[in-house]
């Protein structure tokens, strides 16, 4: 397994290297006025100037092997536009904190509220919850997220006299924003959850165990449950890793200071060191989290082993 | 075993009415053997495609929602040649030459107008058309190149490789670096936009198909193929594809909205279409913005719901017909 | 021999609802279950040999209902047992079950120490290290050597017949009256099938059981059974002791079924084989089933149901061939001499 | 001001912002909401009052010599550098303008104003390009500790404006050199000398500036603590957030203005906010590189005729236009000239009055009776001249400027609907949101194009340079419509009519009266021959706010606006009557303090 | 049997390796045996045995590792040239297990059954085609009017006789039927058993028949091949195997015969194999022919005992 999982690792550094080559040429081909502010008053020497000093005319090889030269070094660089000459990571590394912990926070109230209605929804096929978690699992994919969240946003801080904005200091402005980027994990988790666990509901030891009399809810707890729950852990990293990345929309309702729309923010400004660092942490995290997701898969299941490569899902 | 074939029923039928009425004697003695009615005896003719029909028109609801879409569809291409429409993007005037800036809906606006007058009316229709429009473009696109890699990539053992190599590299690229490069080069339009979303978007349908081609791969009848030197584009062809009709379609279905939405986070991080071509993401980015007052919020829900009505219809089709075209579901 | 009857079949029909359409999986079956015996039914796929049985325990899919008869066990009626909470006090308790498939009959991320113990905790009130101690001599009973180390481990560490022998340990942990097992050794080798019906026998002699056996393989019929069930299209067609059904059959689809065995088939000719298929269970079925794949079926049998004719106190048979009014028609003679051709040949 | 609050210094401001600084290295950044920052924090040499009058800010007085060439400062004793703590440094002496000038210099540190800075001051250039290495022979020199002289290319009668931008701000020299590159990266890694500090900067969640104690104004400093808090949906939310009493200022936008006005609670906490000196203009292009489908060719024959250019000229109705933003009083910000009203004015009168733009100034240049008239006339002379009609107008707009799409739509529907279809055919095109004038304006890749400037210095010669001919090599000239390649318009020289009036303009620099009246003519020369159609001025909209919006430092240009000092807050917002009525009563003290100071 | 019998197919010291290097699976291991023209051939073993990849390996379906097939002296495993290759594809047909999986379900029989002439390209016209499938159908007892069909619509035996009928539309003579009866039920099973005798008897055809179940293997075989673990301990004519079973795994097999006839079944012994009984630590197993025809997997000392055995 130790041995699987190195081999793995290198594939991936491959894939990375390959990844980050693609994304620092494209980023060569984007107009130069977007590396200003003031584009429309600078005169040409400074244009040039400025250009030469963060060495976007020397040809692309050379900028690459400059590139790798400093990654080798252990540095990620200095961010040049979103906050020039601050260190990468240490931008980063101050928004992180907070997406991370929401992130999970998210995911733990996805998870808490996710599968016990996709239980539910499971259990009484078409009774009541499962015509609800319908009704929600609709709502969620039909109306745009940036619409619900808004309406969850102004209404529910009015009804409960909660903050609009979010503060660090005060727990209870925490509690929108993670709620609201839960909602669509709750609506993904309870379609997957009930979908696995009516497949595995008409699996043969299902059979045996209603035969052995078993009852029908430790069936559901402690047999199809879990079995259901198997294929969906195998996402979950990953699925941290988007919630993170793709909380745009809440981080900038409630002035979350996250990294949620930070690829996107940096992209638009040709931030080229903080794309590439961004964009080389996420392909990272993802790859681990694929990693990660193939472990806890084996960790959770008996039958999965790294020795047999695996096989198709 | 679907219906019984209808002749051999009523056949069937009038040789036991004759039967019934035989005397006791008559009816003890051998009735003769028909080793060909015995071959044939339990079954019946049968259409695929006519009972994937069949099961699908059963469910009512996706019935009625296709319909609907049917209507929707058609409406969003007629509705600017229907006399009295207005077109989307003219901007309507008072008698003294200003603009009738966000009038509530009414009977002469029945959308009312947003806040340069235009008629929201129609320019929710042609924002679902052109909506639809990068939805279909988008999801079939997607569709063809997605099939043909993903069966490529599942079904030729030595491109698995390369292709997951492909794939992760080509995941890995945020999209936003793609489409903002995009547009820049070819300007925010329809075809930009599309452009764009193909891009990356028939990576996920390309992994899904080669997930189940990895299933049916080297199934018996897969097997069979090759031991009667079935070349491999007639195996693809013939042996896998028809497999996947059923996921395919689901996806497709599932493909026109999430295109769409899409679309409306494009436009949210501002690489959206621009206003001058109502589409359905730039409306209700449009419209957000009016959340806050009460009285204009119509100018996002009536786009909303469009939308909602859109993703729903095709969420729901998709499903209908996954399972109607799956012949488990044909008995 | 008046034997005590343990459960006892009446009248019993079972209709599946699928999609709207009515199929007609048990038409009207009666069937006494003696204590002690083992029954063993016999019949082609899709004869409801699985449904019946199913009807016992209430596990028929939830499209199915019992839309007539009573099935009395116990002073009971099962047939009206509603809730799964009357329905435990029946499951494993009293009648437990062997299914088919040991591949898939055990969930896949337990344990097999827990599958078992799941079962001992439920039936026998032991908990802890105790039902842990029960669990494995129940296995060291199956035959699975070191089963202290063994209940540790997972199914997929197990081979096919090794947890076919789980699977019946579960099933037999429940310490139930009746064991039924569902074609309990179609999907392994025959040696492995051979051991395991040793198993069963002996188990059936430890543990005191009544047992009903399903299958297609007359072999194993002729192995365990006291008496034979045949079906045919949700009916029993023909019942009665061993002997009588292989020695003196009297129902034109048990003489196919018989006919058609390899064993009586001579090297370079034709084997008998059964025309045809079996009929839909969609479609209403008048007269006799198999009338249509019947070489020697009589007008009567398109037109009227047959009754049962007794051939013995023990033999019974659902055939106008047994009306006295009836050609008199003789059982293929290959099968006269099923005896001799079957064992003169090892 | 109406209901003002007595002054204290305990009153916190409160507001959202959507846009992070992305530094505050005040030498280095040229966009406006990163000057904020440098604007509150440190002082410079001068500093106006609320009238837009010059006041002795570091330097208590000042002198030139007689060739105007030569300025010398003479410093305020005792002003202290602070760090964000609050915690004295060190002192602010002559030097710290000459350090800060030398960093600013250094092409390394890519300062984004360093342009301004040595357009007027001797040998700066030539150090930034490195032609030049010893720092000494730049025109900026510390005497003493509180003695700066500074030594100017050539005269220069604005440059005394200049000075309130922040390239011409001091720094701490040492501190300079202890930071480098990072100076100005957050709030600690500054030192004010001014009204306020950054006490907290947390980035994408809020800003704190605090009053500074060490302050050698302070009396003068009214508000306590402005807080802005971080939300990039501030559009939307702002205006929620107002209602329940979260915070202080709010846009409101035209699309919600309507309601605001209905709804008695708010109908009277609504006013204007204030124009600033920024103009807008349609822009006829004299070079047009687009696209064939655009028909290029066809377009160099239309532009090139001046009925066509003024058939579109007077046939824009620019309140109608205008509208789509301001739906209100689209009137107020109708600007006449390039140039907008309250950059420099001649002894109290302004210059949108002098000379040859006073004609110009008084109408409205939407006559829809002349433009038909034009119309008429150019079609004629197109046909005969080989152009194809309708002439594709090509018309880029910026998809992420808010109803800039909107208002293209309107501008096509108007103007289309006034000429015919069959005369022009305007067709807007989304330009890309990336490097937008790169692709559209400056690549000369539109026909006719709204476009804006903004001044750099307090002189009417800052809105020349969108205009300014190229020189021989092709470059140093403006990029916006290439008006030295219009057919015709030529004197007698052989070169450009618009040229001369320019060349005779700026080589006037110690007349004023004849500089401004030189500039005017050349300026009414682009209008009257309608080489440009202006547009109106630059304004945030309507907004509720606490802030009284006329009493903060006025100054056409730079960051003397973004400044606190000397503002107070309203005890409720003004409503549009009281704004008017405070407009019209600062006007008439402008007017006046301007007379009095020329004196 | 006929005495001059020509050998169809020879598998010579076949060795199937499945994994990669580092974990190897050895499914098949030194088979060496010969198919004579026009007989069965009968493979028995038990699940995993590696039954199925010879038969694979046979059809070049499972890649072979070691050893030589030869089809009529021809070798034909490892790379062959085209023109072989489709000569072979016609020459050589399996019969699936499965029926239900076997067949494309998604297709209408007609296409099912003529895949293979498409691919040879032996058929020029539609008419011709449509001719030959009618005939194939025929030729399996099912009606031409099924052409139009889809294979679910059909019992396992008739899927089973599509099948064949794909096969045999190639005009193989030599088919692989690896366990066709298998998945079928009882009674449907005599009818796919008289079909393939039927066939071989018309067109004289060799099988390679793969099954577990020796009472069938024993109606239809000539001469049967026991395998154990990827290793053939015994082949000998049928009746001969039946009556002078040699290797005890041969004897287990057999003992555990179900026979339908309760009489013989109560009193029947079960012998259990067990592969610690054999000591081979000293003496290594060799295949050797015993008697003409015979062969059995042992060391010295066991034949010394077998011979003894077929004296008594
Ligand atoms: N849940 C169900 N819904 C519809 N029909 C069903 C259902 N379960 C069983 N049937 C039908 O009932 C009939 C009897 O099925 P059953 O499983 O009892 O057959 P069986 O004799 O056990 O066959 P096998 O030997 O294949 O197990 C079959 O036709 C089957 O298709
Ligand atoms: N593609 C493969 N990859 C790895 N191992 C394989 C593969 N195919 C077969 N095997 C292994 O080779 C061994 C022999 O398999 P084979 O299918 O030939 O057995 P069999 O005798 O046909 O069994 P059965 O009666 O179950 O069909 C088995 O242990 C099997 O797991
Ligand atoms: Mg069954
Ligand atoms: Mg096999």
């Amino acid at each position: 397994m130790l041995k699987y999982t190195a081999k793995r690792l290198v594939q991936s550094l491959i894939t990375l290297f390959i990844i980050i080559t693609i994304v620092f040429s494209l980023m060569r081909l984007m107009p130069v006025e977007g590396y200003f502010q003031n584009f429309d008053k600078l005169d040409k020497n400074q244009i040039h100037t400025a250009l030469q000093s963060m060495g976007l005319l020397d040809p692309l090889p050379i900028q690459l092997k400059n590139f790798y030269l400093q990654i080798l070094h252990g540095s990620l660089g200095n961010s040049m536009i979103y906050r020039p000459n601050v260190p990468v990571m240490e931008i980063i590394g101050s928004k992180a904190p907070v997406s991370i912990f929401m992130g999970l926070a998210s995911m733990a109230i996805a998870l808490l509220l996710g599968l016990p209605l996709g239980t539910a929804m499971a259990r009484g096929k078409s009774g009541f919850w499962d015509k609800f978690g319908t009704a929600f699992i609709v709502f969620i994919t039909a109306v745009p997220a940036a619409v619900y969240y808004l309406l969850v946003q102004l209404y529910f801080t009015d009804w409960f006299g909660l903050p609009i904005l979010f503060s660090a200091a005060n727990p209870v402005s925490w509690v929108l924003p993670t709620v609201s980027l839960s909602l669509g994990n709750i609506a993904y988790y309870a379609m997957w959850l009930r979908r696995y666990m009516v497949d595995e509901l008409n699996k043969d030891y299902i059979r045996l165990a209603r035969a052995k009399g078993v009852d029908s809810k430790s069936i559901m707890k402690n047999h199809v449950f879990r079995n259901a729950f198997v294929p969906m852990v195998q996402y979950l990293p990953t699925s941290l890793l988007y919630t993170i990345a793709g909380s745009i929309y809440i981080e900038s309702l409630y002035s979350v200071p996250g990294m949620g729309g930070l690829l996107v923010n940096v992209i638009q400004r040709q931030d080229n060191n903080m794309v590439q660092a961004l964009v080389l942490i996420y392909s990272a995290v993802g790859i681990v989290g694929l990693l990660l997701g193939d472990v806890l898969m084996n960790l959770m299941d008996p039958r999965i082993s790294f020795v047999k490569k695996g096989g198709a899902r | 075993m679907a219906l019984r074939h209808q002749k051999t029923a009523a056949v069937e039928d009038s040789i036991n009415q004759s039967l019934k009425n035989l005397s006791d004697d008559e009816l003890f003695t051998f009735s003769g053997f028909d080793e060909a009615a015995a071959e044939r005896s339990g079954y019946s003719d049968y259409s695929y495609w006519r009972s994937t029909f069949q099961v699908f028109l059963k469910n009512k609801v996706a019935l009625s929602l296709l319909i609907l879409m049917g209507v929707i569809l058609l409406f969003t291409f007629i509705q600017p040649m229907i006399p009295g429409q207005r077109s989307a993007t003219e901007i309507f005037n008072d008698a003294s030459g200003m603009q009738l800036r966000n009038l509530q809906p009414g009977g002469e606006f029945w959308f009312g107008t947003n806040s340069i007058g235009q008629d929201l009316w129609s320019r929710v229709w042609s924002g679902t058309r052109t909506s639809l429009l990068i939805g279909f473009a988008v999801a079939l696109s997607e569709a063809v190149l997605g099939i043909l890699m993903g069966v490529l990539w599942g079904y030729v053992r030595k491109l698995d490789r390369l292709f997951t190599e492909i794939y992760n590299v080509l995941d890995n690229i945020p999209q936003t670096v793609v489409l903002i490069l995009f547009s820049y080069i070819m300007r925010p339009s329809i075809s930009t936009l599309v452009f764009a979303m193909c891009l990356t978007g028939w990576l996920d349908m390309a992994r899904f198909i080669r997930n189940q081609i990895l299933i049916i791969r080297d199934r018996d009848y897969n097997l069979a193929s090759r031991c009667l030197g079935t070349p491999t584009r007639r195996i693809m062809l013939k042996n896998l594809l028809p497999y996947l009709v059923s996921v395919i379609m689901l996806r497709m279905a599932l493909a026109i909205p999430a295109a769409i939405g899409n679309e409306v986070f494009l436009t949210y991080i501002g690489l959206g279409l621009p206003v001058s071509i109502p589409s359905l993401g730039n409306l209700i980015n449009e419209g957000r913005v009016l959340m806050t007052s009460a009285a204009l919020r119509y100018q996002l829900f009536f786009p909303a719901i469009a939308l909602s009505v859109v993703t729903i219809s095709f969420y729901i089709i998709g499903n209908a017909f996954a399972d109607a075209s799956d012949p488990k579901n044909h008995v | 021999m008046e034997q005590e009857i343990i459960l006892s079949v009446k009248d019993l029909e079972v209709k599946f609802n699928l999609r709207g359409r009515i199929l007609h999986a048990i038409r009207g079956i009666s069937l006494d279950l003696y204590k002690r015996e083992s029954l063993a039914i016999v019949g082609e796929s899709g004869s409801g040999k699985s449904v019946l049985v199913k009807t016992f325990m209430g596990l028929l899919d939830a499209n199915g209902t019992i839309t007539n008869g009573e099935i009395r066990y116990d002073g009971k009626d099962l047939s009206k047992l509603k809730t799964e909470k009357e329905w435990l006090a029946v499951r494993g308790k009293e009648i437990a079950m062997v299914l088919q498939d040991p591949m898939t009959s055990l969930n896949p991320l337990k344990t097999i120490g827990y599958q078992i113990c799941e079962a001992i905790e439920l039936h026998q009130g032991l908990k802890g290290a105790e039902a842990k101690a029960a669990a494995v001599s129940i296995l060291e009973d199956v035959g699975i050597p070191d089963a202290e180390h063994r209940i540790h481990q997972y199914p997929h560490e197990f081979s096919g017949g090794m947890r076919q022998r789980v699977v019946i340990a579960i099933a037999v942990a429940c310490r139930p009256k009746i064991l039924i097992c569902d074609e309990p050794t179609t999907a392994l080798d025959v040696t492995i099938q051979a051991q395991i019906l040793k198993l069963l026998k002996d188990l059936k002699e430890k543990y005191d059981l009544t047992t009903i056996y399903i299958t297609h393989d007359l072999g194993v019929v002729a192995n365990v059974a006291d008496r034979i069930a045949v079906m045919y299209a949700g009916d029993i067609v023909e019942i009665g002791k061993c002997e009588e059904v292989f020695y003196n059959p009297r129902h034109p689809y048990t003489w196919a079924l018989l006919s058609s065995l390899p064993q009586l088939g001579v090297k370079g000719e034709n084997l008998y084989s059964i025309k045809g298929a079996p009929p839909n269970l969609f479609t209403h079925i008048e007269g006799d089933a198999f009338a249509p794949r019947n070489p020697r079926a009589l007008k009567i049998d398109f037109v009227k149901r047959p009754p049962y004719f007794d051939v013995s106190p023990t033999h019974k048979a659902r055939t106008w061939l047994l009306d006295p009014r009836a050609p008199k028609v003789d059982p293929p003679e290959i099968i006269q001499n099923l005896r001799r051709e079957v064992s003169g040949n090892v | 001001g109406c209901g003002q609050k007595a002054a204290g210094s305990s009153e916190n401001y409160r507001k959202l912002y959507s846009e992070e600084f992305t530094t505050m290295n005040y030498l280095i950044s040229g966009s406006q909401t990163e000057q904020a920052v440098a604007a509150n924090g440190v002082d410079g040499l001068i500093e106006y009052d609320k009238y837009g009058v010059v006041q002795p800010g570091l330097a208590e007085k000042w002198e030139t010599s007689d060739d105007q060439l030569t300025w010398t400062f003479h410093l305020r004793k005792g002003v202290k550098w602070v760090d964000s703590t609050g915690k004295e440094v060190a002192d602010v002496k002559a030097q710290d303008f000459v350090d800060a000038a030398q960093y600013l210099l250094t092409d390394t540190y890519k300062s984004e104003t360093a342009n301004i800075f040595y357009s007027v001051v001797k040998n700066a250039e030539d150090y930034y390009n490195k032609k030049i290495t010893d720092f000494s022979q730049v025109g900026v020199k510390a005497t003493d500790d509180s003695t700066l002289v500074y030594t100017l290319k050539k005269p220069t009668p604005y440059f005394l404006s200049m000075l309130v931008y922040v390239c011409f701000l001091p720094a701490n020299g040492d501190f300079l050199k202890e930071k480098g590159a990072n100076f100005g990266v957050d709030n600690a890694s500054l030192l004010y000398n001014g009204a306020y500090l950054l006490t907290t900067y947390e980035p994408q969640v809020s800003h704190v500036y605090t009053k500074n104690d060490k302050y050698w104004d302070k009396d003068k400093v009214y508000i306590g603590t402005i807080t802005e808090t971080y939300n990039k949906e501030k559009n939307t939310l702002a205006p929620e957030m107002y209602k329940r009493g979260e915070i202080d200022q709010a846009y409101i936008s035209s699309d919600i203005l309507d309601q605001w006005m209905k709804d008695d609670a708010t109908k009277n906490l609504v006013s204007p906010s204030r124009s600033q000196c920024y103009s807008y203009f349609y822009a006829f292009n004299f070079n047009p590189k687009f696209d064939a489908q655009y028909e290029p060719d066809n377009w160099t024959k239309a532009v090139n005729n001046e009925n066509f250019r003024k058939s579109i000229f007077y046939g824009l109705d620019r309140i109608k236009a205008l509208s789509v933003a301001e739906p209100y009083n689209p009137d107020k910000q109708l600007l006449n000239t390039v140039t907008p009203p309250a950059l420099v004015d001649l002894n109290g009168t302004d210059y949108t009055n002098i000379g040859d733009l006073k004609a110009i100034t008084a109408r409205d240049s939407f006559q829809a009776d002349e433009a038909k008239k034009y119309a008429e006339k150019a079609k004629t002379e197109l046909k005969a001249a080989g152009a194809t009609l309708p002439v594709k107008i090509l018309m880029p707009y910026n998809p992420t400027t808010a109803n800039w799409d909107k208002e293209c739509q309107v501008v096509e529907q108007q103007l289309e609907g006034l000429l015919g279809k069959d005369y022009i055919d305007i067709v807007p095109e989304a330009g890309p949101s990336t490097g937008f004038l790169s692709a559209t304006r400056r690549a000369g890749k539109y026909a006719l194009m709204k476009v804006n400037f903004g001044p750099d210095y307090a002189d009417p010669q800052t809105f020349t340079d969108p205009f300014q001919p190229n020189d021989a090599n092709g470059e140093g000239g403006g990029n916006y419509n290439w008006p030295e390649k219009v057919q015709g318009y030529t004197d007698a020289d052989g070169s450009k009519t618009y040229s001369n009036l320019l060349k005779a303009a700026m080589g006037e620099s110690l007349d004023l009266s004849k500089r401004y009246n030189a500039f005017a003519k050349a300026e009414a020369f682009l209008i009257n021959n309608a080489f440009v159609i202006p547009y109106g001025l630059n304004t945030d909209g309507y907004q509720v706010t606490k802030r009284n919006e006329f009493d903060y430092q006025y100054a056409p240009f730079g960051v003397s606006i973004l400044r606190y000092k000397g503002q107070h807050l309203l005890e409720k917002p003004m409503s549009m009557d009281e704004y008017y009525a405070a407009e019209k009563k600062w006007n008439e003290e402008r007017a006046a303090a301007l007379a009095k100071a020329a004196k | 049997m006929s005495e001059k019998k020509t050998p169809v197919l020879e598998v010579k010291d076949l060795k199937v390796t499945f994994g990669t290097k580092k974990q190897k699976f050895t499914a098949v291991n030194g088979v060496s045996f010969t198919i004579y023209e026009g007989e069965t051939f009968g493979l028995v073993g038990e699940s995993g045995s590696g039954k199925t990849t010879i038969g694979r390996s046979i059809i070049r379906i499972n890649p072979t590792s070691g050893g030589e097939i030869l089809y009529k002296g021809q070798k034909i495993n490892g790379p062959i040239p085209k023109e072989l290759d489709r000569e072979l594809t016609r020459r050589i047909q399996m019969i699936f297990q499965d029926p239900m999986a076997s067949l494309n379900e998604r297709a209408k029989v007609d296409y099912i059954v003529s895949e293979g002439l498409y691919n040879c390209r032996r058929c020029q016209s539609e008419a011709q085609r449509r001719e030959e499938v009618d005939r194939a159908l025929t030729d399996v007892g099912l009606l031409p009017e099924f052409a139009s069909r889809f294979p679910h619509e059909f019992s396992g035996g008739q899927r089973q006789r599509i099948g064949i009928a794909r096969a045999l539309i190639m005009q193989p003579d030599f088919i692989i039927a690896d366990e066709p009866i298998s998945a079928l039920d009882v009674s449907i099973r005599a009818q796919v058993l008289n079909l393939l005798s039927q066939l071989q008897k018309k067109r004289g055809l060799t099988y390679l028949f793969i099954a577990h179940d020796l009472s069938v293997v024993r109606f239809i075989s000539d001469r049967i091949a026991v395998i154990h673990k990827g290793v053939l301990v015994e082949l000998a004519e049928t009746e001969r195997l039946f009556a002078h079973p040699l290797h005890p795994y041969t004897r287990a097999l057999l003992s555990a015969i179900p026979l339908p006839d309760p009489a013989a079944e109560k009193n029947k012994q079960l012998l259990v194999y067990d592969p610690e009984m054999h000591d081979y630590s000293v003496n290594q197993p060799i295949w050797s022919e015993i008697e003409p025809g015979h062969f059995v997997l042992a060391n010295e000392p066991e034949l010394a005992e077998y011979r003894k055995i077929l004296e008594e």
